[in-house]
């Protein structure tokens, strides 16, 4: 039974005011992509044991879709932040890795 | 192996049991296999089997990072059925289902297939046209299943309140064939029965990288150090992400908590399986008379075996509502287990983009029930190299040319 | 043309605490973001100040609950809706918002008593202990959505119209004698 | 025999005697009393049989962990199977019944079971009953599950209600024993929010049974003190009667409360379930005595003993008048002197350590007791009950070195913490060779959602077994808990503190009992799982701890083992030869003691089970005795059946009624979103596979929706209210789905576009005028221009009919003049009814779902559900009209283009009509030729609509079938379930004027 702090009302809200909606960041792919691209795009999942960045609804509360950062394996939370990035923010990698020393993100950050 | 009767129990009574051998063998591995099968739960162990049975292979590896039968075999709901819509599912689940018949007398070891008959209420108008579709898919399908009135239905499963008041009960897909079995004696009459034909299942041994060449498997390197292998089978259900990687591919799989339940045991008082999918939840009683609850899944990922205790609530809201008569029964245990849900929910049985390996996994919600039938056909694959009608569909490359196998157009929950 | 008539018509059950359909009440949803003009177009609509992160601004019988970064609840008289609207699309002309009537679209319940809060500890996950005063919550009554505040020494509940029998059972059902939570 | 004792007994009011029956006979019992100590205070010994062999039993322990003595509680609509006894605080009238023997308690045909329990071993159904095949569920499995089972199910509903109630606070204490207490003080002390939970009605735990003072003071003095501290201090909750349940993620805890179980019908819930989320767990859940493991260990009169104890101080019951004391540890020898204080015998004290020299075996034997050591019970005597003990030496084989008659045996095998609440979210364990027993490790706790420790263990539950390294742990660390309140953090308490107990491990009684023996030594009381069954599943190989669990079905009676676990471990490890840390344990899984279903379930049950979404005119269809159906959460009138009709007849008449006057439908539950901004259109563009950026203001235009798989998941129509406002209908179900599927899109993709939605479904009553009268209606209720040049088909326009303020939608779903009129749901009701009233001369009739449905099928038109599946998408239906073929992009544009989707192979829609007239079966496929590589009949199609059409007179049907719009005027065959089939041609989908003659007038 989770509880992950809306970061846009700032309560923490238990699991069941919230919608799951799987792994976030993703990059979507339409027309004009290979089939392979769209393959990944709608399906291929890392479906990780371990740090996996996801996407929730408060849907009980204000409605909005944020991101989660956490650890599949443990259910620990590290953090949450709006879902408005292409990928997690620094502070939130900062904090992973504070408790994951050995973790290193699978993507070329772009800033 | 020392054939399992009752006069072999009569003897054994005699010097009070001392004699029994052991089910299954415990050795160490060798360097190198003809097949290593990843995964010694029942559809693992059932791979084995008929690769043995049906083509001859018997220099082969079952291995298991913890106890045989230890993961989702042992934790699931024993429902055991095959009234599925659609053509690849239906075929595959009956051939389960038909092997299940005769699996105690194949494998001298009492599973305890009990085709107590399955029902699967419509509660809406929606409901029951969907489920005349199946009637009708199945009468194509050489599955037995027929549409039943509420009458019928109340005959079958008396403590079944089908007169609502929110939802009264319009009819039932009812499987007369369809039942229960003992989940652990699936995997371990299997593994005596692999131990007999000289395989080895080798327990507490952890998979930790797969060596590939040329673009076909070599062997695993395991906590029991490395095992070469000409084929290799993957069969691990919630774990297979973890060893796809291993072997450098990715699948359609999200790995979530499944959870189940059951209440303190009662006298007799149902002897069918009924599932209520407009309300979500299903129960059966065991034989030795507790109700056995299946819960939803989560809908994040999750390796915990640990599911969130508000869908185990959903269900017995749907079930007392059901059932007036469990409200005053008691939650004895509740557990979860990892399951791995594809893109379509249906499995794969299916080549890899490694030559020689081979996966079997994405049953979701429904894999005891297939085990028997999923061995079967992973064998095929195994030994032929290329899939059997049982298999062919359920390939993965199905879901870039969007051939779906998808039967929750039937049912809102598949079990 | 008819009266307006509320989910329930105001039916009322009186446990150990009060609990009763009020309205019809005039409601508005407004969405904007990052306005200068907002303060303006609120103060103009129900005569609040724009409410902070989780706040409502009670001002009589009006009031703007903040419901998430991008959207107010506006709260008047029902009679008083159409002007409020007009005051809006004034103060908020060319500018990117949205504001609608939903007054019709809910159904509002007042839960009164010293032991208020046992009724909806029952059925909301929310900590209602640590529930500031003029602090609007969004969360679930049982099954459905539903938001709420502390008001006059008790809590003021919205939902959706279509649930309010539903609500009102779960609500007297809490409050039945004897079941305080004491 | 057992009896109630003339003086004592802490808990009960002798001045307030109360009636109970058992089994039809009637029992004197006082307030306080469990039903237990009620039931052994009248001498009743036997009170149930056992799972397997159907053995007497008797009471065993005095808390949750008791096996034996479950009765059937109460009757009809209160009766409960499986009630323990020690758990039952006993009213007035209560009235219990035994469990699973037949015909009674006392002669249970059942037993045959244990004259032949040698054929009965661990495991011996996977061994037999092989064959013939069809006698394991015909013969065999009702055999096993008439004898299995314990309690009688319920024929009844249930006469009790049941409600939840959320919690929070910052520290949680489960147990109120003298540990849990000072915890709970501790962290008050600091300020935190404190909630402390015990099962019992009282608080104290067992020290009032166990301790004589509490630093310094009398028990009883320190406890009355501890507890009005507390109650005190207003961050203290107290609630007693709960239980701890389950310990899940991120510190959510269940917790039962048995509010009104001891005075059943006072109008209380019966049970409320607590759902706690605490920072901080603190478990002060103490330890649960261990029988011993000797032949006959299973016969009525043999107790553990500290409930031995518990019966005398507790409720002045004893248990006999002879009692024998057998242990491996010194607190045994406090039951001893208990029963000797309460003036009772005790025969001997058979101890199986070599010394016995501790302060407790001291006092014994200053108190007069005869203390054996290095001795054992070799076998129990008696039949139904205890008669005496064989006494032979703990080394050797059994020898027996001289009887002891005796009623009663209290045995102790040492104590094991309650780690259960610990280990429910993954907590690990070490094996402490100090008590023989697992405790917590502190250094592999269960996670919280901030990665600390989520719960710690204070008291017995840590392992520390002795009050004083209780209290020093206390005293030099403080509780860990509180530390970390203030955000630091403290090495645990039971790192630091060690108990001063020591406990062997004594697995078998005696040593090298020979397998005569072992076969008489019960583990699981409940499951009858002997010691010589988990040495047999050793032996065969079970040897993973799962495996014989399951093997044997040690551990998995309703006490989930709390008493047989560790000695089941024990046994096992001895016989492979491995320690027990080795072995491991099995997984404590939740809950902690059963919960009642009817909890769980909380207030959802009949009215609120379920939210029922109404519409404004609901009440108004209930009162014209409408047969709903559920849509979603809704209900909808599915027809509206006058007196003598059938539903079909009804629904005929309905339709014939629209289409030749006039039909009303209740159209609130489509859904309405708002989408307005600058971007609307773009993003409108992206929703819909059609161009909605250019609808004219003022205008409508039919829309799908597809997922990005490319399947069809929605339609309706789109209004476009001004330059940048959009309104979507979408399908009754669908609009919080389609609102958040849009919202998602706007928050998550596309969040740099000017777009706001809002979902407005419930702000309108919306109701369909329909037929050849529909203008007419609407003209006699006046106040807009309704006519065909103000208002043409596909427009909308606002103003008022009948002094309500509407918006009116010049739309048909059914082919006929029709019109659908929006007003805001204060008003739905008031306006259904004066179109109602103003429709009398016209011949209006309200409507149905079904009738709404046929009347779309005789026009082709396709319903999401029906034509759709999720695996249809809209060039399948012959919908390539509403797909933009000059839109780069829209959601499902891609997923179209994939090779499966694209085929030209796929099943697309025709109309169907039977060479009969008949209806084609609901759900039919279309057989094909021969049959597949899995031996499967071939199928080319199949029905998705299929209807008898009063209008036309004859069955009409929609459906899918291969290369479909390229075989007009074939016939074709569909299945039927008795095995024949109905044929049928194909024809175009539009049965009922296809050229829209009736719309467009």
């Amino acid at each position: 039974m989770l509880t992950l702090e809306c970061p846009y009302c700032g309560v923490m809200a238990d699991e069941t005011e919230l919608s799951p909606g799987y792994e976030a960041h993703l990059k979507r792919f339409g027309p004009g992509a290979s089939p392979e691209e769209f393959e990944a795009y709608m399906f291929a999942r890392k479906n990780p044991k371990g740090v996996h960045f996801e996407r929730w609804r408060h849907s009980y509360g204000c409605g909005k879709w944020f991101l989660a950062a956490r650890c599949t394996a443990t259910l620990e939370v590290f953090g949450t932040y709006p879902a408005q990035v292409s990928e997690p923010p620094a502070d939130i990698i900062a904090k992973i890795q504070a408790r994951r020393p050995d973790w290193q993100p699978d993507w070329k950050a772009t800033k | 192996m020392k054939r399992y009767s009752v006069f072999a129990i009569a003897r054994e009574a005699v010097r009070y049991h001392m004699g029994w051998e052991r089910a299954w063998a415990s050795p160490e591995p060798k360097p190198a296999y003809d097949v290593i099968i990843v995964g010694a739960g029942g559809h693992g162990l059932a791979t084995a089997y008929y690769l043995g049975k049906n083509f001859g292979i018997t220099n082969v590896a079952i291995i298991e990072k913890g106890w045989l039968g230890g993961g989702n075999t042992g934790r699931n709901t024993t429902i055991i059925r095959s009234n599925y819509l659609q053509d690849p599912s239906a075929a595959i689940y009956e051939k389960s289902r038909s092997l299940y018949e005769t699996l105690s007398q194949d494998l001298n070891y009492n599973v305890m297939f009990s085709p107590r008959g399955v029902m699967m209420l419509a509660q809406t108008h929606h409901e029951v046209r969907g489920y005349l579709r199946t009637q009708h898919a199945n009468a194509l399908q050489g599955v037995a299943t027929e549409f039943i009135t509420p009458q019928r239905v109340k005959e079958l499963c008396p403590i079944l309140n089908i007169d609502g008041p929110r939802y009264p009960v319009l009819g039932a897909l009812w499987q007369a064939r369809g039942g229960t079995g003992r989940h652990d004696a699936v995997a371990w009459g299997y593994a005596r029965a692999c131990s007999a034909m000289g395989m080895h299942i080798i327990q507490n041994c952890e998979v930790k990288g797969v060596r590939s060449e040329n673009g076909a498997v070599t062997g695993v390197d395991t906590t029991k150090g490395f095992i070469g292998t000409k084929k290799l089978g993957m069969v691990v259900a919630g774990h297979s992400g973890q060893l796809a990687e291993m072997a450098g591919f990715r699948l359609p799989i999200e790995a979530v908590a499944l959870q189940a339940l059951v209440s303190e045991p009662i006298k007799p008082c149902m002897d069918v399986v009924v599932m209520a999918n407009t309300v979500h939840g299903y129960m059966s009683q065991s034989d030795k008379g507790e109700m056995v609850i299946g819960g939803g899944t989560d809908g994040f990922n999750n390796y915990t075996q640990r599911g969130s205790f508000h869908h185990i609530e959903e269900t017995l809201r749907a079930l007392v509502e059901t059932f007036p008569i469990i409200s005053r029964l008691k939650m004895l245990r509740q557990w979860g287990g990892i399951v791995d849900m594809t893109g379509d929910r249906s499995p794969l049985i299916s080549k890899t983009p490694l030559g020689n390996c081979f996966i079997n996994c994405g049953w979701g919600t429904g894999g005891f029930k297939a085990i028997p039938g999923s061995g079967w056909a992973m064998a095929e694959l195994m030994a032929k190299g290329e899939p059997g009608p049982l298999a062919a569909e359920f390939n993965m490359w199905r879901f870039k040319e969007g051939r779906f196998i998808d039967e929750s157009v039937a049912a809102g929950v598949a079990h | 043309m008819s009266d307006p008539v509320s989910a329930l018509g105001g039916v009322a059950f009186n446990g150990f605490a009060e609990v009763r359909e009020i309205g019809p009440v005039g409601m508005v949803a407004l969405r904007a973001k990052d306005l200068k003009v907002l303060d303006k177009a609120i103060k103009a609509a129900v005569g609040t100040k724009v409410p902070a992160q989780r706040r409502i601004e009670v001002s009589g019988d009006r009031a703007c609950g903040w419901m998430s970064p991008d959207e107010y609840l506006l709260v008047m008289p029902y009679a008083e809706v159409p002007t409020a609207l007009a005051a809006l699309a004034k103060a908020l002309a060319g500018e990117h918002h949205l504001a609608v009537d939903v007054s019709d679209a809910r159904a509002v319940f007042r839960i009164e008593g010293d032991k208020a809060a046992d009724v909806l500890s029952k059925l909301s996950p929310t900590d209602l202990d640590r529930l500031a005063p003029g602090e609007l919550r969004r969360s679930r009554t049982a099954q459905v959505p539903a938001a709420f505040w502390q008001q006059d020494g008790g809590y003021t509940l919205v939902c959706f119209r279509s649930v309010a029998g539903y609500v009102m059972g779960l609500l007297s059902h809490s409050a039945t004698p004897g079941s305080e939570l004491g | 025999m057992s009896t109630r004792l003339a003086k004592g007994g802490r808990l009960i009011d002798r001045t307030a005697a109360v009636e109970i029956s058992f089994n039809g006979k009637r029992m004197k019992g006082y307030h306080g009393d469990t039903l237990a100590s009620a039931l052994l205070a009248n001498d009743q010994m036997l009170v149930g049989r056992s799972f397997k062999y159907h053995r007497p039993r008797g009471i065993v322990a005095s808390g949750p962990e008791e096996p034996n003595a479950l009765v059937n509680l109460g009757s009809g609509a209160r009766l409960e199977p499986n009630q323990r006894t020690t758990m039952t605080e006993v009213f007035d009238g209560l009235e219990a019944s035994s469990q699973n023997h037949w015909p009674s308690l006392e002669f249970d045909v059942g037993v045959v079971n244990n004259y032949v329990s040698r054929f009965l071993p661990a495991g011996f159904y996977y061994k037999t009953f092989i064959h013939p095949r069809p006698f394991w569920k015909h013969v065999f499995e009702p055999i096993i599950r008439h004898s299995a089972g314990l309690g009688k199910a319920p024929t009844t509903g249930d006469a009790d209600r049941y409600e939840q109630a959320y919690a929070f606070c910052d520290v949680l204490v489960v147990g109120a024993g003298v540990a849990g207490l000072l915890a709970a003080r501790a962290a008050a002390q600091d300020g935190a929010r404190v909630i402390l939970l015990e099962q019992a009605p009282q608080l104290g735990g067992r020290s009032p049974v166990d301790e004589t003072t509490v630093e310094g003071i009398s028990v009883e003095d320190w406890l009355a003190k501890a507890e009005a501290d507390l109650r005190a201090m207003d961050n203290v909750t107290i609630r007693t009667r709960t239980t701890g349940a389950g310990v899940y993620d991120h510190g959510y805890v269940l917790a039962d409360e048995r509010v009104a179980d001891h005075t059943p019908g006072d109008g209380r819930p019966k049970h409320r379930l607590w759902r706690i989320r605490a920072g901080k767990i603190i478990t002060a859940t103490g330890a649960i005595e261990r029988p011993l493991s000797f032949a006959g260990n299973d016969l009525p009169g043999v107790m553990l003993a500290g409930a031995v104890r518990d019966f005398v101080v507790n409720h002045a019951v004893s248990p006999g008048d002879r009692t024998v004391v057998v242990t491996n540890n010194d607190s045994a020898y406090q039951t001893a002197l208990a029963l000797k204080a309460a003036g009772l015998e005790v025969p001997v004290i058979l101890d199986a350590r070599d010394t016995a020299d501790g302060a407790l075996p001291e006092a014994a034997r200053a108190a007069g007791i005869r203390v054996l050591t290095g001795r054992a019970i070799a076998k129990v005597k008696g039949g139904k009950r205890v008669t005496g003990v064989a006494v032979c030496a703990q080394a050797g084989e059994g020898a027996v070195l001289e009887e002891v008659s005796c009623d009663a045996v209290a045995m102790s095998g040492g104590w094991s913490p309650v780690v259960h609440l610990w280990s429910h979210c993954g907590g690990k364990l070490l094996w402490d060779e100090t008590i023989s027993a697992f405790v917590p490790d502190p250094a592999r706790p269960p996670l919280n959602h901030d990665g600390s420790a989520m719960v710690s263990v204070v008291g017995a539950a840590a392992g520390l077994l002795d009050l004083p390294a209780i209290l020093e742990a206390v005293a030099s660390t403080g509780i860990s808990a509180r530390v970390e309140t203030k955000g630091r953090r403290k090495e645990d308490v039971t790192k630091t503190v060690k108990t001063s107990v020591e406990i062997p491990p004594i697995w078998v009684m005696p040593q090298g009992a020979p397998i005569t023996l072992r076969s008489k030594m019960w583990l699981d009381y409940q499951n009858d799982v002997k010691v010589s069954d988990v040495q047999l599943a050793a032996r065969e190989g079970y040897q993973s701890v799962e495996h014989t669990k399951r093997y044997t079905t040690l551990g998995m009676a309703t006490d989930q083992g709390k008493l047989s676990n560790i000695n089941g471990l024990g046994v096992l490890a001895d016989a492979l030869g491995q320690e027990i840390p080795q072995v491991g344990t099995t997984t404590f899984r939740p809950p902690y003691t059963p919960v009642t279903l009817g909890a769980l379930a909380g207030e959802s049950r009949g009215e609120i089970f379920q939210p029922l979404r109404r519409t404004p005119m609901h009440e108004s269809h209930e009162q014209s005795g409408a047969y709903f159906e559920p849509v979603g959460l809704w209900r909808r009138p599915y027809c509206f059946p006058r007196a003598g009709e059938t539903h079909e007849q009804a629904v005929h008449r309905e339709v014939l009624n629209t289409r030749s006057n006039l039909g009303l439908l209740d159209a609130s539950t489509l859904g309405k979103i708002i989408v307005k901004g600058p971007d609307a259109g773009k993003f409108l563009d992206m929703m819909y596979t059609g161009v909605m950026s250019t609808l004219p203001v003022g205008r409508c235009r039919y829309g799908l929706m597809c997922n990005e798989q490319g399947f069809l998941s929605d339609d309706g129509v789109v209004a476009r209210i001004d330059e940048d406002t959009w309104l979507c209908h979408t399908t009754s179900g669908g609009a919080d789905r389609i609102h958040a599927w849009m919202e998602d899109w706007l928050q998550c993709e596309w969040w740099d576009w000017q777009v706001y939605t809002a979902n407005v479904t419930e702000q309108y009553a919306q109701v369909a005028v329909v037929g050849p009268n529909a203008r007419k209606l609407l003209q006699v209720l006046g106040g807009m221009d309704v006519s065909k040049e103000a208002l043409p088909f596909m427009q909308w326009a606002d103003g008022t009919l009948g002094g309500f303020p509407v918006r009116a939608y010049r739309i048909s779903f059914s082919g006929e003049l029709s019109y659908e009129i929006a007003v805001p749901a204060s008003h739905g009701a008031a306006f259904w009814e004066a179109c109602m009233e103003a429709g009398k001369a016209l011949g209006a009739m309200p409507y149905g779902t079904e009738c709404l449905h046929i009347m779309r099928a005789e026009k082709g038109f396709i319903m999401i559900g029906d034509e759709t599946d999720g695996t249809v998408i809209p060039q399948d239906l012959g919908l390539d009209w509403a797909i933009s073929k000059k839109k780069a992009d829209f959601l499902g544009k891609r997923g179209q283009e994939r090779s499966f989707l694209a085929s030209p192979e796929r099943w697309k829609l025709v109309g169907f009509e039977t060479l009969d007239g008949s209806v084609i079966p609901d759900g039919s496929y279309i057989v094909a030729e021969g049959v597949n590589g899995n031996g499967q009949r071939n199928t080319q199609g199949r029905v998705t609509s299929t209807y008898y059409s009063p209008t036309l007179k004859r069955g009409i049907a929609m459906g899918l079938l291969h290369h479909g719009p390229q075989r007009m005027g074939e016939v074709v065959e569909f299945n039927t379930v008795s095995g024949g089939t109905v044929k049928a041609r194909v024809r175009d989908a539009v049965f009922y004027d296809k050229d829209g003659e009736k719309q467009n007038v």
